[in-house]
């Protein structure tokens, strides 16, 4: 299984490196990692909430349309949920393929769809209170251009 | 049939998931009966636009059929990555 | 500087974490690695040659144009030269944003505008001799876009 | 000035870099010079536009000035990455 669902934080540098090691031959390899950002400041942490079963079957069905699609020969997708402080890694995908545009698209394609497909929904919680995080009209369009 | 809430969906209504007995045959259907329950599910789904729905954890519409389906999930737009 | 031209291999994982390090409050990192293949079958090692001073120049200068146009908080650019295994690191780039789409564009970017406009040259040697790499068209064209 | 010479080009001409001495004031009279040397510099120039060439270590063309230029250095497209 190529899809982590967890509450505990992990290190992207090893999951590089674990991950550029199965995908030998590949001459690509992209990662992007997404970190809570404090955006509006004054946030003390963000609570992170999703389906679980449904998630990974989410995550599952998105990241094989994205190795069809794509001629990718190796994807990981590793999402946190729980409660989650300021600059902490949220989540983090990875592809490999043999030529870069194909490992560059997908893992946008991946990250588009996760976005907006996949069931997790964030909470800011500052000292004013908490809010859940709107979902983005731009995240909805991106999905558009696949 | 497993009825489950999430993010604010499940904040208005005050509960993660609960069993419901119903004869309702679509996703729109099941909405309508328990809005009609108590406040609480009316304010939640009194505006679907602003809310998701998963039958046996898969991502579908309102119309959608819940006939022997064993969980239905009301939620708002996702908010991942 | 964060522009690396080195004939040492390095660690893509250590690289990463140091350089999300830095871009705290970004959101978005995006990494690509670049993986000597073997494509035709029968590769020996790859060489690559460069040129000392241009090489850094004209990567530094394409950093600063991606850090403008697309609003970068971060951007490194690791690449190596002399021989190389098949399957080692040849190259890395890194990118940091406050959006993910700003980053992947980042990356590819670089990635686009090093291929062809960075002074290295490959060399690939087989059983059967030795032969530069060709420059691809595609390559060329893919500078189009930006 | 510096004249640098890369991959097959610093292959066919069978050096890395020479020192030149010359009025030529474009890389392309430049490149007539060194073409009416010697055979392996005819066979290194023979067809520019598989050629490419930096003036002070930028990328230009084969009519810019080299006034004034300390090094002028031709190579094949380049193949990073």
């Amino acid at each position: 299984m190529e899809v982590w669902v967890q509450e505990a934080t992990f290190d992207v540098g090893q999951e590089l490196n674990a991950f550029a090691k199965t995908a030998e031959g590949s001459g690509a390899v992209v990662s992007f990692t997404g970190i809570t950002r404090d955006i509006a400041g004054g946030l003390r942490h963000m609570e992170i909430e999703h389906y679980p079963g449904m998630t990974e079957r989410a995550l599952g069905d998105i990241r094989l349309e994205a190795i069809t699609r794509f001629d990718l020969t190796g994807a990981r997708i590793i999402h946190r949920y729980g409660r989650l402080a300021p600059n902490e890694v949220i989540m983090m995908v990875l592809t490999a393929a043999p030529h870069r545009a194909d490992a560059f698209k997908g893992a946008e394609f991946l990250m588009d769809y996760l976005k907006s497909r996949a069931p997790f929904w964030k909470r800011e919680v500052t000292a004013d209170g908490a809010e859940w995080v709107a979902a983005k009209d731009e995240d909805e369009d991106a999905l558009k251009r696949w | 049939m497993d009825v489950l809430y999430f993010a604010w969906v499940r904040e208005r209504i005050g509960l993660p998931r609960e069993r419901v007995e119903t004869e309702a045959q679509t996703v729109r259907a099941l909405v309508e009966e328990l809005r009609a329950r108590e406040d609480r599910y009316e304010m939640a789904f009194s505006d679907l636009s602003a809310l998701r729905v998963a039958v046996d954890q898969r991502l579908t519409d309102f119309d959608a059929s819940i006939a022997g389906a064993r969980e239905v999930a009301f939620f708002p737009p996702m908010t991942g990555g």
